[in-house]
C-alpha cells in the first residue's frame, strides 16, 4: 500500500483519502461499519469553544445531484470534544484533523491553542467559510485580509500545522488562497459547500429552517475541480481537495487539477463504506494509469 | 451490526391509492429485531436522487429472510422506488435506529395502537408481537379518505381495528383522536407512528399513560453522524436527542 | 390567458417564459418544432461588433445534472443579426430581449446604440458576466464600480430598457444588483453559469478546449434561487430569473424567490417544446395554488 | 418536420462486446429518409444525465416503423440505455442532419463504404439503398479487435467485405487505410464513417475521388442552436459548419 502514502504537513498518511468534516461526525458512528485506521486522516466535525444546538430543523434538503445542508456548526463544545471524542479516537491508528470553527477571532485562537495539543490531533482545519453561521464563518472567508489576520493568529497558538478551508462562495478565490498562504497557513482544503436554497414546494417559502443551506455532493464537483486548478499554480502549500466526490474517478480527478489528498463528505451518507471503498480500489486505479505513485498524479491537468 | 447491500425484490404491488406495499429478501433481515426500525434505501445507481429514503419495516419474516415495507409514492425518491419490479435489487442500509418496545405491554395488558397515514406500517409488525406475547391490541388508524386506507384486513386478524378518515368517507370521519375519545378506558400502554401533530395530540389525549411514539425527520446519513434529524427534547437549554439513532421511538415525553 | 401577462420595463409579455440567451440561438432553429409567438418574449444569443468563431470545441462537457460550456460568444456580429437575424424575426409577434456583449466598455456601447435601434428589440441584456471571454466579459461582472459604469455607459446610449445579466461567481451578489440599479438599470437578469471544469477522464486534462467552462442546468438550481432570495428585498427593479428550471415547479420557484419573468437555457437542449409547455401548465398550475395571476405568484417566499 | 417522443423498444440485444443493437418502433420512422441522419435520445426522465445522446440511424423499415441503432456502451448514458428491455419507451428526437447522398452513386458505379467502429452502423442503411440503386458497394470495416466486430454478415449479402483490426485478431491487421492500399483501383465515390483521425486519413488517400464523410462533435442540442458541435471548414478564417445540423455528412474537403 506504500504507493498509496504521501507526507502532508503534520500529516503522514498511509492514503490520500479521508472524511470531510460535518460527514462523519468524530467517527464513532462510522466504526460500527469498519475499522477507522484504514483511513488517511480523519477530519471531525467543526468544533467551537461553547457548545452549540445549531438551527433549527429541517436542517437538511436534497437537490439536482446535491444536497443542502444548515446543520450550523452543531457540536458538544471543545471541553467535551477533547475529553471524549478525541479520547476516544486514540483507539485508532489514524490521524485527526480538527475542524476549528467560532464566531471572532478569539473564540477560534482559544478552541485552536487547546486542541491542537491533544496528542492525537495531528493538524487543524481552519473554517473559515461555513456558510451557515450567522456572525463570522462565511465573512471571515470571503476577505483576503480578514482571512490572512485570522490564519495568522491561529498560526501564533497552534501547535501542529493549520490548513485553512476556503469558500467557494467567492470571487477570486486565488486571492483567498495567496493572502493564507502568506499568513503562514500550512495548507489549504477546498472547497467547502456553496451557499444555496431550496424552496417547499406546499408553502412555497425556503424549505430550511435557516433558509439558505451550503450545497454539497456531485452537482458541484466542477466548481471545486475549477478552483482547486485555479489555485494549484499560485500556491507552494498542498491542497486537500472536495466537493462531490464519490467514486475512484473523482478521486484521480481532483488529484489531478493539483490536491496532495482528497476528502469524501456527502457520499459517506450515501454509502457508509465509501472511504474504504476508494482506498481499496485506488491502487488497482494506479496501476490501470501506469503510475507508481500518487505523488506523480498530482497536478497532471497542468503538464 | 448494521448491514448494507443489496437486496432482492420478490413482491411488489400497489395496495392503495399511490401506496405501495415492497417484500424484498436478503441477509440484513437477520438483524432485523424490533418493529419501529427502519431502512435506509438507495433508489438509483448514480447521483439523482441522491439522498437515501428512510422507510419503516413493516413486517418481518426472520425464517425466509424477507422483510416488507408500505410507502406512499411521494416524490421522486419514492416514485423510483415504486418502479422496481421482481428480480431487481435495491441497496438497502438497515436495520437502523431503535424500535417499539413490546416489552412495555404485559401478558395480558391491553395495548393501543395509533398511526397515521404513512406511519400505520411499523405498527403492524409491532400488533404481531404483541398478540403472540399475549398482549390485547386495538388499533386506532387514522388516513385522509378511504381510497388511502390499507392492511385493515391484516390489523383485524390481531384485535379490534377502527378507521378514521378526515373527509368521513370510510370509518369514522376525523382523527384518530376523535375515535380514542369515543372509546370506554384506556389502555396500559399505547404505541403511536404518524405526523408529529397526530403524535402530540395523542401524547396529550392520553397524559399518564405510558406510551412509545415514532417520529420522522428529514434525514442525511440515517445514523447518527450528520445531525440532520435532531429534535429538541423536553428538557430544554439545547438538549436534543437524534431521530435516526436515538429514535425514531421515543417515550412519549421525550420530544419538545 | 391573461393571468399570465406581465408587464416589465419595455417588455409587455403575454407570459413570463423565455428561452435564455445562447440556448436559442436567433430562434430559427426552434421555429421548425412551434410557432415563437407562443413565447413571453426571446433573449437572442449574446451579440458583439464583430462576428464571433469562438473557442475551439470541444466546447460541451456534461457534469452530474448539469453541462459546462465554453462556446465563447460564437455570433455573427451586429451587422448580420441586424440584417438578418432580427430581421428574420420580425415575423413573429414576440418581442426580443438583445444580449450584448463586448471587451471594452465602446464594444458594449457600440452594439447597445445600434441594436437598441431595431424594431423588435424591446429590451437589452447587458451581459457582463460571460466567463467564457478572456478580456472583459468576467471583469465587469465581479466589481460592483465597473459593473456600475458599464451600466450607465449602456443606458447612456440605448433606446430601450437595459437589463443587467449578474454572474453569479461573486462574493457578493447584492452589492453588483445595488451598483447597477444605481447606474440606471432597468432590471437584472440572474443567474450566468458558474465557472467549473470537467477532466477528460482519459488524458486527465481539461476536457474543454477552454480549459473552464460555465456551469448550468439543475445542479445550479439552488445557487440561482438563493441569489434571487438575496437581491429581491434590495431592489426595486424587476428580476428575470434562471438557472437549471425544466419544469413547472421550477417557474414557480424562480417567482416565489422574486423573479417577474423566468428564462430557459440548458432545458431546450433536453426537450425542444420545453416553452411552450411550460407555458401551457402555468395556468393550471396557478389554479392548483389558488392564484388569479402570476404577480401574485412573485415573492411570495419572502411573505 | 423533426419529430420529438416516446418511441417503444421492440428489440434490444448485444451483438458484440459492449455494442448493442437496439430496434424502436415509433412515427418518427416516417419522416426518416437518409443513411447518415441520427436522433438524439434521452435516456432518463430525470436530470441525471442530462443531455440527449446521439445515435446514428443503422436501418430503416419505413413499413413497420421501426428504425435500428448499434451503439456501444462508453459511459453512463449508453449504459442506461443498454438497461431499457422490450416494451420500455426511449424519448426520441430526430431524424436529424443530413445524411449521405445516396444518388451521388450512380447505377453501375463502385462505391467504398469504409467504416471505423461505432462508425461503421450508419453505412448499413446507406449500402442497402446504394445496393438497391444498383450501385456496386464495398465495405472496409475497422475495428479494434475481433470481440468488437459485428455486422459481417449483414453487409457480405450485400457487397464484398473486408474487415481490418488494429490487434489482428480478426481479417486484415491495421487500419482500414492498409486495407485501401491493397485493393486493386479506386471507387468511382467513397462514404466513410468513423473517428475523425481516420476520416482524415481516408480522405488523404482518396484525394480526387468524390467522397462523403461523417463526423462527430460533441453536441448540446443535437438541432444547430447551441453551437457546441461546430468544425471550422477548410475555407479558414473563422468559417465553420455546424456538425448536427449542416451534417453530419459532409463532402470530403470541407472540414478542416
Ligand atoms: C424513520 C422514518 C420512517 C419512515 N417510514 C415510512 C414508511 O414506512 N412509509 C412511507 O411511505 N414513508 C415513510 N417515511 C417517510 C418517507 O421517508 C418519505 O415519504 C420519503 O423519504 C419521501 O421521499 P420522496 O423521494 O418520495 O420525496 P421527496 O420530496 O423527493 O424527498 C426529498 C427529500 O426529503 C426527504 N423527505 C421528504 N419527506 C419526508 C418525510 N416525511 N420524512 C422524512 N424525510 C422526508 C426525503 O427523504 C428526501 O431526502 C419515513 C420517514 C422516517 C424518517
Ligand atoms: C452524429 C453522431 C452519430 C453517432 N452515432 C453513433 C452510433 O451510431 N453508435 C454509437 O455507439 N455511437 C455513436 N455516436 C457516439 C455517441 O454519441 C457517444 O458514444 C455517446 O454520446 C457517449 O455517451 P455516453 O453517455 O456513453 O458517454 P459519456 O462519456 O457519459 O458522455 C458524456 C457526454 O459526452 C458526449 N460524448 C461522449 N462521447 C462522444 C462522442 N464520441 N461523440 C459525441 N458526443 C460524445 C455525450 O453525448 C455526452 O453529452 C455518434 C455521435 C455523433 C455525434
Ligand atoms: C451535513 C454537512 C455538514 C458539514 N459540516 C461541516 C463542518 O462542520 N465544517 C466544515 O468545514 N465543513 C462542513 N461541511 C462541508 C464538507 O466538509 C465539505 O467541504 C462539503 O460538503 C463538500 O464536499 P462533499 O460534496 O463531498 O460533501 C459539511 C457538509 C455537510 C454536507
Ligand atoms: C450553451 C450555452 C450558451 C450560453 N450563451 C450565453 C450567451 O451568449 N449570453 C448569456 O448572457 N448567457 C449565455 N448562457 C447562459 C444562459 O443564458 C443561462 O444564464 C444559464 O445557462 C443558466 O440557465 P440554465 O441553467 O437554464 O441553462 C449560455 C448558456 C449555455 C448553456
Ligand atoms: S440523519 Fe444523520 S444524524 Fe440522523
Ligand atoms: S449541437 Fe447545438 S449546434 Fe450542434
Amino acid at each position: 500500500m506504500s504507493k498509496l502514502a504521501i507526507t502532508l504537513p503534520g500529516l503522514e498518511l498511509t492514503n490520500p483519502i479521508m472524511p470531510a468534516s460535518g460527514c462523519f461526525g468524530f467517527g464513532q458512528e462510522y466504526a460500527k461499519f469498519y475499522d477507522l485506521s484504514v483511513l488517511g486522516a480523519i477530519m471531525i466535525k467543526a468544533t467551537t469553544e461553547i457548545s452549540r444546538f445549531g438551527n433549527p430543523t429541517p436542517r437538511v434538503a436534497e437537490t439536482a445531484s446535491g444536497m443542502l445542508n444548515a446543520i450550523g456548526l452543531q457540536n458538544p463544545g471543545l471541553e467535551h470534544v477533547l475529553e471524549h471524542e478525541l479520547k476516544w479516537l486514540e483507539q485508532y491508528d489514524v490521524p485527526i484533523i480538527a475542524n476549528v470553527a467560532g464566531s471572532e477571532v478569539e473564540d477560534y485562537v482559544h478552541v485552536a491553542r487547546e486542541i491542537s495539543k491533544a496528542p492525537n490531533v495531528h493538524a487543524l482545519e481552519l473554517n473559515i467559510s461555513c456558510p451557515n453561521v450567522k456572525c463570522g464563518g462565511i465573512a471571515f472567508g470571503t476577505d483576503p485580509v480578514v482571512a490572512g489576520e485570522l490564519t495568522r493568529a491561529v498560526k501564533d497558538v497552534s501547535t501542529v500545522p493549520v490548513y485553512v478551508k476556503l469558500s467557494p462562495n467567492v470571487s477570486n478565490i486565488v486571492a483567498i488562497a495567496k493572502a493564507v498562504e502568506a499568513a503562514g497557513a500550512d495548507g489549504i482544503t477546498m472547497i467547502n459547500t456553496l451557499l444555496g436554497m431550496r424552496l417547499d414546494e406546499k408553502t412555497g417559502k425556503p424549505l430550511l429552517a435557516n433558509r439558505t443551506g451550503g450545497l454539497s455532493g456531485p452537482a458541484i464537483k466542477p466548481v471545486a475541480l475549477r478552483m482547486i486548478y485555479e489555485v494549484y499554480p499560485h500556491v507552494n502549500i498542498p491542497i486537500i481537495g472536495m466537493g462531490g466526490v464519490q467514486n475512484i474517478q473523482d478521486v484521480i480527478d481532483f488529484m489531478s487539477v493539483g490536491a496532495q489528498a482528497v476528502a469524501v463528505g456527502t457520499a459517506n451518507f450515501v454509502d457508509p463504506f465509501i472511504c474504504p471503498k476508494l482506498i481499496e480500489e485506488l491502487p488497482e486505479e494506479l496501476d490501470r494509469l501506469g503510475l507508481d505513485s500518487i505523488s506523480e498524479l498530482v497536478g497532471r491537468a497542468h503538464r | 451490526m448494521i448491514g448494507s447491500g443489496k437486496m432482492e425484490v420478490v413482491k411488489h404491488k400497489e395496495i392503495a391509492h399511490n401506496i405501495y406495499e415492497m417484500t424484498v429478501i436478503g441477509q440484513q433481515v437477520a438483524q432485523m429485531k424490533s418493529p419501529g426500525q427502519f431502512v435506509h434505501i438507495r433508489v438509483s445507481d448514480h447521483s439523482e436522487p441522491l439522498l437515501r429514503r428512510p422507510i419503516s419495516i413493516a413486517s418481518i419474516d426472520s425464517e425466509t429472510l424477507e422483510f416488507t415495507m408500505i410507502y406512499r409514492v411521494d416524490g421522486r425518491g419514492t416514485e423510483l422506488l415504486s418502479q422496481k419490479r421482481s428480480g431487481d435489487t435495491i441497496d438497502v442500509l438497515g436495520p437502523l435506529g431503535n424500535g417499539f418496545p413490546v416489552s412495555a405491554a404485559e401478558t395480558g395488558q391491553h395495548a393501543w395502537l395509533i398511526g397515521g397515514g404513512i406511519g400505520v406500517p411499523p405498527l403492524y409488525e409491532l400488533a404481531k408481537r404483541l398478540t403472540s406475547n399475549g398482549v390485547k391490541v386495538t388499533m386506532i388508524l387514522g388516513f385522509q379518505s378511504a381510497q388511502d386506507v390499507f392492511y385493515e384486513e391484516a390489523f383485524k386478524e390481531l384485535g379490534e381495528t377502527f378507521i378514521t378518515t378526515v373527509d368521513g368517507t370510510y370509518g369514522t370521519q376525523g382523527f384518530v383522536t376523535t375515535k380514542m375519545n369515543e372509546l370506554p378506558e384506556p389502555p396500559n400502554v399505547y404505541y403511536s407512528c404518524g405526523p408529529k401533530p397526530m403524535l402530540h395530540a395523542v401524547e396529550k389525549a392520553l397524559k399518564g399513560t405510558p406510551g412509545y411514539l415514532s417520529f420522522e425527520q428529514r434525514m442525511g446519513c440515517g445514523i447518527g453522524a450528520c445531525f440532520a434529524c435532531v429534535c429538541p427534547t423536553t428538557e430544554g437549554d439545547g438538549a436534543y436527542v437524534k431521530v435516526c439513532s436515538d429514535g425514531p421511538v421515543f417515550q412519549a415525553g421525550v420530544i419538545a
